[in-house]
């Protein structure tokens, strides 16, 4: 199983040298600036912003394209639906179907801000390894008891995918097919399965940990101290102009209402 | 024994994942009918990953590999060919060790009289009666060795993959294997690092390294020419080794 | 199932934040009080890692086939560790498979979250029954697994249909918001039947698992 | 060696889990410094069990375990003791092996240089240090295994338990493995099925059937003795029996 995530995470730009705490919080200001914007005639602005920092990324093109197509469903759904049901004036008939102005607009509107903070995300999480983020994260605060299920979770995601994987193989050799709904009987001890056998591991696992020393003197921080990053100036700089730019689209948000 | 149509033959297979490539190389083999074939060679040699690709779970980069003189298609199912995974945890699904060695002459569409039949006899030949009605998680590791085997056998199939079966498994387990194998009319494709459970069994063996086999022939000659083991990171087993007294009848 | 980024209002987006927020509060706070937290913690991951592949697995429903959900199955199993589950699956899933989003993610938690926490409670009914009843968790289980998705979906197409489109009238509203949940109800009934087969298979082969608190 | 204190005192250890009683009856033990033990016994024998009671992981039923002098108090976390568990997927549970290697000393509450330090020497000692960055469940069975047993080794324990570490190696690292341990100054107790593995390392070999000490002697001496071994169910080595030509050095 291959999620990839962090597949360029190696690259050497100013984007992968910033240190991942300062670029966390610059990056959620951003989107959350992003997702607050709601005037059309910021929208060209939002994809300069986010298609630049994404040239800067140096991720190739095919990496954010492999990632939309997920989500492209759900952007099908609203073109399907959106121009028909919001709003009164028809801009065209499609048979007895009107294609409404309002609609549209609501319909470019919401896709441009989807893609630019879709953008915005695979750059933060393509640009430093996951681990390194959740480890910025709780260097930042996070709960040390959600970070540490974020990484033991992570942790066994592959693993647990991987055993996936190979009972999925061995029902088939064994000749099961999935054709109807009959099989959803064998599909739940399937599942059913999984859950125990990561049950079961997650007991051993503990038995593990405790004969290293979790919860000891160390509390139950089991990842990096906040010592393990180091922030320059640029780092601050960094943040300083991305949260410029957030300020600007709120205030220009603002005054467009 | 070669008489027949070949059970396996497999030409100029290469295979490559999408991110590690040519971990098999231009492989060549044919398998007769009653043949007992070891594969011997070093972790990530790419036993497990041939096993994959005989099996159609995988599919070719390139050649092409036929079992009873029918092509391999990818993802199809093949009830004459019957595989026991490297861990058996990921072989047994069912709640009950009856269920899970019922649930392949299930799916083969049998009347549940046969299906009982088939169950029964599996379980006569793994000695695994008593354990019928036990969950497979409560088992110690090696009766869900060899409940899996039960599974793989009640399907009948005629060529049976082993991949790894003596890891985790005891002497005393590991012996009635080595008895039960030797006595089955099967043709087998084993793969193990235990070289004398090897020797036991097989009456041919093939020694695959960095994707390429390196040698085939009987078991004595391969695992008995210590210079070709050691290059390829292997020992010549004890029992290979001239003895003062004899230890096997 | 699960909202993207760019389609909530900012406003709705830090609403969902603080309601997840306060139910994961809740939630810790229960745990603390219940058992040895540091026991839990590789419990709840590997079995939040396990929900996630679960739902992977695809249902045939001829001549498609759906991924499930499971938040109410979630609920059932896990209990008060339900709701960190989903937040940190709903993670994943946002940065791993662009499945949902990060802006969204306090909405989407308290959508999927919460729901499997009533679902918890309701499945906590079978003892009604006794522990031991199959029919008890048979039919708690069923009305756990389709009610926890069905109070979901009809969350979210309230949220879709009420906030997207800004110029939809109130009578088209309604009726979007029926439609789509009477279309729905395919989706319960199978998550309601997989949640009960899965929670009998638990009952016979690891009955501690269904018991979420203890 | 014998002039100091004990690293491990057991005495009339007996021990029951609730739904199955007496899986260890009436253990008595004493292992110096500098010892390195061998457990052999079939599976289900009460290896694990023993190996569990002794890092405090379990409560006895009855009887007495001291370590280093000191009782075994159950739940309580004793740095002197390191095991290396028989599925090394337990064992690694961080995303990274350097994560890993590093959760003991810091859990011990070491300054950050120290951490680094000792993940370094461990490293250097399992020749991991180029894997150092991968994610656990990407490596191969034997790099699993040297992974967890750098991740002991970074506590500086005085005693390693190992439980049946060869399982799944291949022949290279199985040496390896060897080669290390027998270099190693720690006091070890390692529980194996491989017993040709226990037969280059201990010096000692403790045979268990049925959760009692059965035999405790040189290794030469318990696993020599043919009648013995037949009796519990296990297999004299093939390089005890005679041999016509010297193969160790
Ligand atoms: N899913 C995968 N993706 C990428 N590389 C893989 C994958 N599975 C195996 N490999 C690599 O392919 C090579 C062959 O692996 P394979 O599992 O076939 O080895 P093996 O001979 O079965 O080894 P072992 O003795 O450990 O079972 C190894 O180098 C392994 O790292
Ligand atoms: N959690 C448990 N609850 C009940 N019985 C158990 C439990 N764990 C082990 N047993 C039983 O206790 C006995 C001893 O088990 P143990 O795991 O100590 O054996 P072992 O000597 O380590 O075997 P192996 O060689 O297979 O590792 C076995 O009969 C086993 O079935
Ligand atoms: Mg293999
Ligand atoms: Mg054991």
């Amino acid at each position: 199983m291959k999620l990839q995530l962090d597949e360029y995470a190696y690259l050497n730009t100013p984007l992968h040298r910033w240190d991942p705490r300062y670029k966390l919080i610059s990056f959620m200001v951003l989107i959350f600036a992003f997702s607050f914007v709601h005037s059309l005639y910021l929208l060209p602005g939002m994809v300069a912003v986010s298609g630049t920092l994404y040239i800067v990324s140096s991720l190739p093109l095919s990496f954010l394209l492999a990632r939309l197509r997920l989500p492209g469903f759900f952007l099908l759904m609203m073109a399907v639906l959106l121009p028909f049901l919001s709003g009164q004036n028809a801009l065209f008939y499609l048979g007895p179907l009107a294609v409404k102005q309002e609609g549209c607009l609501d319909l470019l509107l919401i896709s441009v801000k989807f893609l630019c903070i879709l953008t915005l995300v695979i750059i933060l999480f393509g640009t430093t390894p996951f681990l390194t983020n959740i480890k910025a994260m709780r260097a930042l605060g996070l709960s040390s008891i959600l970070a540490d299920m974020i990484l033991f979770s992570y942790r066994y995601l592959y693993d647990i995918g991987d055993k996936l994987k190979t009972m999925e193989t061995a029902m088939k050799l064994r000749g099961f097919l999935r054709r109807n709904l009959k099989s959803l009987g064998t599909l739940a001890s399937l599942a059913g399965t999984i859950l125990v056998r990561s049950y079961e591991q997650s007991d051993r696992v503990y038995k593990a940990m405790i004969l290293r020393g979790y919860g000891q003197a160390g509390g139950t921080r089991s990842g990096p101290r906040r010592d393990e990053f180091q922030a320059y100036p640029r780092d601050l700089a960094g943040l300083l102009v991305l949260v410029f730019i957030a300020v600007a689209f709120v205030v220009a948000e603002i005054c467009l209402r | 024994m070669n008489s027949k149509e070949p059970v396996l033959s497999v030409s100029n297979l290469s295979f490559s994942y999408p991110d590690r490539s040519l971990v098999l190389k231009d492989l060549n083999l044919i398998v007769w009918p009653g043949e007992r074939v070891g594969i011997i060679g070093p972790n990530g040699a790419g036993k497990t990953t041939f096993f994959m690709l005989i099996c159609g779970v995988l599919k070719t980069t390139s050649g092409e590999i036929r079992l009873f003189g029918k092509p391999v298609v990818p993802g199809e199912f093949h009830p004459e060919v019957g595989m026991v995974f490297q861990n058996p945890d990921d072989q047994l699904f069912c709640p009950s060790v009856r269920d899970d060695v019922a649930f392949g002459p299930r799916n083969l569409g049998l009347p549940e009289e046969e299906v009982e039949a088939r169950v029964r006899e599996a379980f006569a030949v793994t000695g695994m009666q008593e354990l019928g009605d036990y969950p497979p998680h409560h088992l110690s590791g090696g009766q869900k060795r060899m409940a899996a085997i039960a599974g793989v056998l009640a399907m009948r199939p005629r060529l049976v993959i082993y991949d790894e079966p003596t890891s985790n498994l005891d002497i005393r387990y590991r012996r009635r294997l080595i008895h039960f194998l030797r006595g089955a009319r099967e043709t087998m494709l084993i793969a193990s690092h235990d070289l004398e459970f090897i020797l036991e069994v097989c009456d041919r063996v093939i020694l695959i390294d960095e994707g390429r086999i390196v040698a085939d022939a009987k078991p004595r000659e391969v695992m008995g020419n210590a210079a070709l083991m050691e290059a390829h990171g292997l020992e010549r087993p004890h029992s290979l080794v001239p003895h003062a007294e004899p230890h096997h009848n | 199932m699960h909202i993207p980024d760019g389609v909530l209002p900012t406003a709705v987006c830090l609403g969902g934040y603080a309601t997840a927020g306060a139910a994961t509060w809740f939630s810790l706070r229960k745990i603390s009080q219940k058992e040895n937290p540091r026991e839990g913690i590789p419990k709840a991951s590997l079995l939040t890692a396990a929900f996630l592949v679960a739902s992977w697995i695809h249902i045939p429903v001829p001549p498609a086939s759906v991924h499930l959900v499971l938040n109410g199955l979630l609920g059932v199993v896990l209990g008060y560790y339900a709701f960190p589950a989903i937040l940190i699956g709903l993670f994943f899933q946002a940065v791993m498979f662009q499945h949902g989003g990060l802006t969204t993610l306090g909405v989407n938690a308290t959508v999927m979250g919460v729901p499997a926490l009533l679902a918890y409670y309701l499945f906590r009914l079978r003892n009604i029954f006794g522990k031991d009843n199959r029919v008890g968790t048979g039919l708690f289980a069923f009305l756990a697994g389709a009610g926890g998705i069905g109070l979901a979906a009809v969350t979210v197409f309230v949220l879709l249909v009420t906030t997207i489109p800004a110029h939809m009238d109130v009578e088209a509203e309604r009726a979007s918001i029926y439609a789509l949940t009477l279309a729905h109800i395919p989706v319960m009934i199978i998550e309601g039947v997989f949640t009960a087969v899965l929670a009998l298979f638990l009952q016979r082969v690891k009955p501690e698992l269904l018991e979420g608190d203890s």
